[in-house]
């Protein structure tokens, strides 16, 4: 039972990030990559933050009265993460536009038989 | 004074000079100045190697915070080695750039292009010289941002479709990366390589550990195009401006090839990936494959610029070949074979572009003739090609004679007996395009001029670092040697380093 | 400790508003009525609840932070909600009445 | 009781998740994206992580969001139904969740405080980091100080990032006359917006220098006031938006920002200390830590709204075009 308590909390990312990947992989419509990659990405901060949380901490934010703190290191690691994941969606939609404007399509394979012809 | 902050002066000159380049708006002054900031990164590099070979490794903390509480900027011999490739090609692909770029990239973007390249170049340097596993992600994506970016600048609409498989394809690298090292710091507490290195020797095997190792692995092989992975490579590197495809070609997988050497024998040890996890046999098979069916794919291509993209897959093989055969030999086998194949697919791919610039195709059928009508270039590219081929006197002999005697001396006849045979398909797949180029006729009426003098100096540079480092061997090599020696060695244990550094820190 | 009894209170019918909320979103016919019912949870749930949660603050900076927030969702979620169904109206989309009507005159002509 | 709640929160999760596996309506998928990381927002800040918690909710719902529905906007909101195997994706995925799985069995229990990720450098932060930096936000310390490096490359990241969707798209041309756009009919929205608008930037200063003290900082200063910019440019037209803050003035912000905090590294070069050192920067080291992080945030703060308002411009000046075409 304890065993399942202890780790509960990493299988369930495990599967969040699966989820995400399974769509990054297996859609075919570009947006639907995005939006499976910024789900993986999202699950991995989940398992950063869930290393650096301490049971009865608290934010790590000084206070009076606190003595337990939840590791910062960890909260960091994951703000750049994230900034990083924007940055690489806002890279990422912009080539889609660019690719419907030039395709006239988003689908993957259907760009692909045109990439083919040529 | 900048003596001392000179380890960190690669990665922030580039990475300060990009802003600077928008700000300056024009395209001309961003491209002497991209030009002068890479150079001046080259001429520090050069300082750094030399630097690192006579004193060993150089540490510099950022902040003045100590590691592992503060990020570490660490160069050793290997780093400074990939450093000067790095920065050095970067310096000749800028100077190349001026003349490709203005056919191939459209005029209002032209500044975007010297801004994007530097980021570019600031990502890998730091890549290459931080001492931090996660810092090392983040220099990753910087590089690999930029990359997408340079990629889709091509006016080819298939660019953007590549661009696109790239950026997927490297993000889920990325998050492998990151996963990894997420697992190493939940098992450690600490996030600087050294550090890292002597508390996971505390382990024996640890199945967080085991499992991090191979999502790095995966990550970083994703990034480096190690076949399975590698199809994204292809793609990009054909679609993408000629510059571009120079520039990445010859330094992007290799930084990766860096990594994945920093990962396997600083963090987790020789011993722990290659005798704890077996990760040697899966190495060296993967590079054979590699090796044979990237060839193979190379040979039947009409594109040159794919085949030398698949050719690129290919020698990345040779590179994890010398890397898995668990020796000091074979690791100096793969660091050189980094540096020559830098020089020589650089070359190529610079040929290639004067090419299209005067052509305006790199269809196989476009080469017809033109070993008259552009001599230099195609003379060029004849040496660069032979180089990738392996012939004696050339860069590229050098690199698969300590691949050959890295193989014999673990006793893997069958090993070296295919490093040889890969360099028939080699000569298959440049015999075709210089057939075309020396004995096939023109279409008719077409006449091309040879490509202008601000590519051909680059490109000839290249040509002649082919031919030097193919007769003097000791520069190279003797780099390569001490990096690998460095790298492999036990006596300088991970713990026993990061205490003297500490001391040098805090001073 | 009557504060808190107070605030639980609220709490508790924050909630059920909440819930209302939700249930009318799915159960309701048509789009109107469905803006409705999530302008609920917007409106009403969310005083209920800032109210509940500032009866449990010592009374200082937190309490007027609390304050702000109802003050910033008083503004936007009603704004929301009406942007919304002006949007639908705009685009074309009638009520169940309508739709109702529309159809028997359909049936009869 | 954290724990339950915690237990619920990502039951939610994988809820949405499997939803949008199966959604072929993609603004529907994108409105799931957006719910799904307002959930894991909560999830962070049940678990202590208020900054990452803001952070996520500002720009991993905001602005995320907002880019995926302009995407949308151009490229149409169904998703084909695709004839392809769905086995080897299926196997891939099994196989890499396998992998982790495996990995977990060897992992510190969740939230032992004894774990090691707790144990070797994180005390210090914990420990030292208020005398050493004078800050009551650790996150902060650790971010703009320990690790300023990391930051100044996550700055270059969002900087790379404006850089490539500028090729990419370009931004739109600043117009003198305005073209008939925006929301003409909505006057509750139009009023709303304009009380609105202020606040939020007013909001956004306040994240940008109570960060040392509270969650906040410059990355959630920067996206909120880009925030307060796209409403105004979604109800007022991108043409007023574009005539208020001209996007050749937003590039050269981008720029300068990153400028900002990588002129203050070289600061602390010619005062004598390493790069990013702030304790060089004032004669007495709390005070210099307290100066550096306040310029560097700043740089963070001016390049993440640049680079997020001329992402914005960007994509919003296709849509624009779309429409007259």
């Amino acid at each position: 039972m304890s065993f399942i308590v202890d780790y509960y909390n990493y299988w369930i990312v495990v599967f969040l990030m699966m989820a995400g990947f399974y769509i990054v992989i297996s859609a075919n419509n570009l947006v639907k990559k995005i939006v499976g990659l910024n789900i993986f990405q999202t699950s991995v901060f989940m398992l950063y933050i869930s290393i650096g949380n301490v049971s009865g901490g608290s934010a790590p934010i000084v206070a009076d009265g606190i003595t337990r703190y939840s590791n910062p290191l960890p909260h960091v690691l994951i703000l750049t993460a994230i900034v990083v994941g924007v940055a690489t969606t806002s890279v990422g939609l912009a080539l889609i536009v660019r690719i419907k404007r030039a395709y006239g399509t988003v689908e993957e394979n259907e760009f692909e038989d045109k990439d083919d012809l040529i | 004074m900048f003596e001392q902050h000179s380890p960190v002066l690669p990665i922030i000159l580039p990475l300060i000079a990009a802003p600077i380049c928008i700000l300056l708006g024009r395209s001309q002054l961003a491209w002497l100045f991209a030009t002068f900031i890479s150079a001046l990164g080259f001429g520090i590099s050069i300082g750094l190697m030399l630097t690192t070979l006579d004193q060993g490794v150089l540490s510099y903390s950022l902040g003045g915070w100590e590691p592992p509480w503060g990020i570490e900027v660490r160069v050793d011999a290997a780093s400074a080695l990939v450093l000067c490739v790095v920065t050095g090609i970067s310096s000749l692909v800028l100077v190349y750039a001026k003349e490709s770029i203005a056919k191939e990239i459209d005029s209002s973007q032209h500044t975007l292009y010297y801004t994007a390249h530097l980021l570019c170049l600031a990502g890998l340097s730091g890549i290459l010289s931080t001492g931090d596993a996660f810092n090392l992600f983040v220099f990753l994506e910087i590089s690999s941002l930029a990359t997408y970016t340079l990629v889709s600048l091509a006016s080819d609409k298939r660019c953007l479709t590549a661009a696109f498989r790239y950026l997927i394809m490297g993000t889920i690298g990325a998050t492998f990366i990151l996963i990894g090292v997420g697992m190493m710091y939940m098992k450690t507490g600490t996030l600087n390589m050294l550090d890292l290195a002597a508390r996971i020797s505390e382990y024996d095997s640890s199945r967080t550990l085991n499992t991090g190792l191979a999502f790095i692995l995966v990550g970083v092989s994703i990034k480096l195009a190690l076949f399975p992975l590698h199809m994204w490579l292809p793609p990009a590197y054909t679609h993408a401006p000629s510059a571009v495809s120079a520039f990445l070609a010859s330094t992007a997988t290799k930084v990766a090839v860096y990594v994945m050497v920093r990962f396997i024998f600083t963090i987790y040890g020789a011993e722990y990936v290659f005798h704890t996890m077996g990760m040697d046999t899966i190495l060296l098979v993967l590079a054979i494959v590699a090796i044979f069916k990237c060839s193979f794919m190379a040979t039947v291509q009409s594109n040159v610029k794919t085949v030398l993209a698949y050719s690129s897959v290919a020698q990345i093989g040779y590179m994890i070949l010398g890397i898995s055969l668990v020796s000091t030999l074979g690791l100096t086998a793969g660091l050189l074979h980094i540096f020559n194949h830098a020089l020589m697919k650089g070359a190529l791919f610079m040929a290639v572009g004067a090419v299209l610039l005067r052509t305006g195709s790199v269809d196989i059928k476009a080469f017809q003739g033109l070993g008259k009508q552009m001599p230099l270039t195609m003379a060029a590219f004849t040496i660069a090609g032979l180089s990738i081929i392996g012939v004696p006197l050339t860069a590229g002999f050098v690199s698969k004679w300590y691949l050959v005697t890295a193989a014999l001396e673990q006793q893997e006849w069958t090993v070296a007996f295919l490093v040889l045979a890969g360099s028939l398909l080699a000569i298959i797949y440049v015999g075709r395009i210089l057939e075309a180029a020396y004995f096939k006729n023109p279409a008719e009426g077409t006449t091309y001029k040879e490509a202008p003098l601000l590519m051909l100096i680059p490109l000839w540079i290249l040509v002649f670092a082919n031919i030097y480092f193919g007769i003097d061997t000791s520069m190279s090599v003797g780099a390569a040697d001490t990096a690998a020696q460095w790298l492999t060695q036990p006596s300088s244990s991970p713990a026993t380093a990061l205490s003297v550094n500490m001391g040098g820190a805090t001073q | 400790m009557i504060l808190e009894s107070i605030s639980t209170i609220l709490l508790i019918l924050g909630a059920f508003f909440s819930l209302t909320g939700a249930i009318g979103l799915f159960r309701f016919p048509d789009f109107f009525t469905r803006v409705h019912a999530a302008s609920v949870t917007d409106s009403i749930a969310t005083i209920l609840i800032i109210f509940g949660l500032i009866l449990r603050t010592d009374f200082d900076l937190v309490t007027v932070k609390l304050l702000l927030i109802l003050v910033f969702l008083l503004f936007t979620s009603p704004t929301a909600s009406h942007a919304l169904a002006k949007s639908a109206r705009h685009g074309g989309l009638l009520t169940l009445p309508e739709i109702r009507a529309t159809k028997k005159e359909d049936c009869s002509s | 009781m954290t724990e339950l709640i915690d237990l619920v929160l990502l039951g939610m999760l994988a809820i949405t998740a499997l939803r949008i596996i199966f959604l072929k309506d993609l603004f529907a998928v994108v409105m799931l994206f957006g719910i799904y990381s307002f959930l894991s927002a909560l999830i962070f800040v049940n678990l202590d992580a208020v900054d990452v918690a803001f952070t996520e909710a500002s720009v991993g719902a905001g602005i995320s969001t907002v880019l995926m529905l302009g995407t949308l906007a151009l490229t149409g909101r169904k998703e084909k139904t695709n004839n392809h195997t769905t086995f080897l994706p299926l196997l891939v995925v099994v196989i890499t969740g396998a992998a982790l799985i495996y990995g977990t069995l060897d992992m510190p229990p969740f939230g032992d405080p004894d774990n090691p990720a707790q144990q070797h450098v994180a005390p210090r932060y914990i420990q030292d980091s208020p005398q050493e930096i004078g800050l009551p936000n650790m996150v902060t310390s650790v971010l703009a100080s320990y690790r300023g490096f990391d930051t100044l490359g996550e700055t270059a990241v969002v900087f790379a990032a404006a850089i490539g969707v500028l090729s990419l798209l370009g931004l739109p041309k600043h117009e003198k006359a305005a073209i008939e756009s925006g929301l003409k009919s909505h006057l509750v929205l139009r009023v709303v917006a304009k009380l609105i608008v202020p606040l939020t930037l007013l909001f956004a200063l306040y994240v940008q220098f109570h960060g040392d003290y509270g969650p906040g900082g410059g990355f959630q200063a920067g996206v909120i006031a880009a925030a307060a910019i796209i409403l105004y440019a979604l109800v007022f037209g991108l043409p007023m938006a574009t005539h208020v803050i001209q996007p050749t003035l937003l590039k050269a912000l981008a720029a300068i920002g990153v400028l900002i905090y990588a002129g203050t590294g070289f600061a602390s070069f010619f005062l004598g200390g390493n790069f990013l050192d702030y304790n060089v920067l004032a004669s007495d080291p709390v005070a210099g830590q307290h100066i550096g992080i306040i310029l560097i945030e700043l740089g963070v703060g001016v390049t993440v709204f640049a680079a997020m308002l001329s992402i914005f411009y960007a994509f919003a000046g296709q849509a624009e075009r779309a429409n007259i075409q």
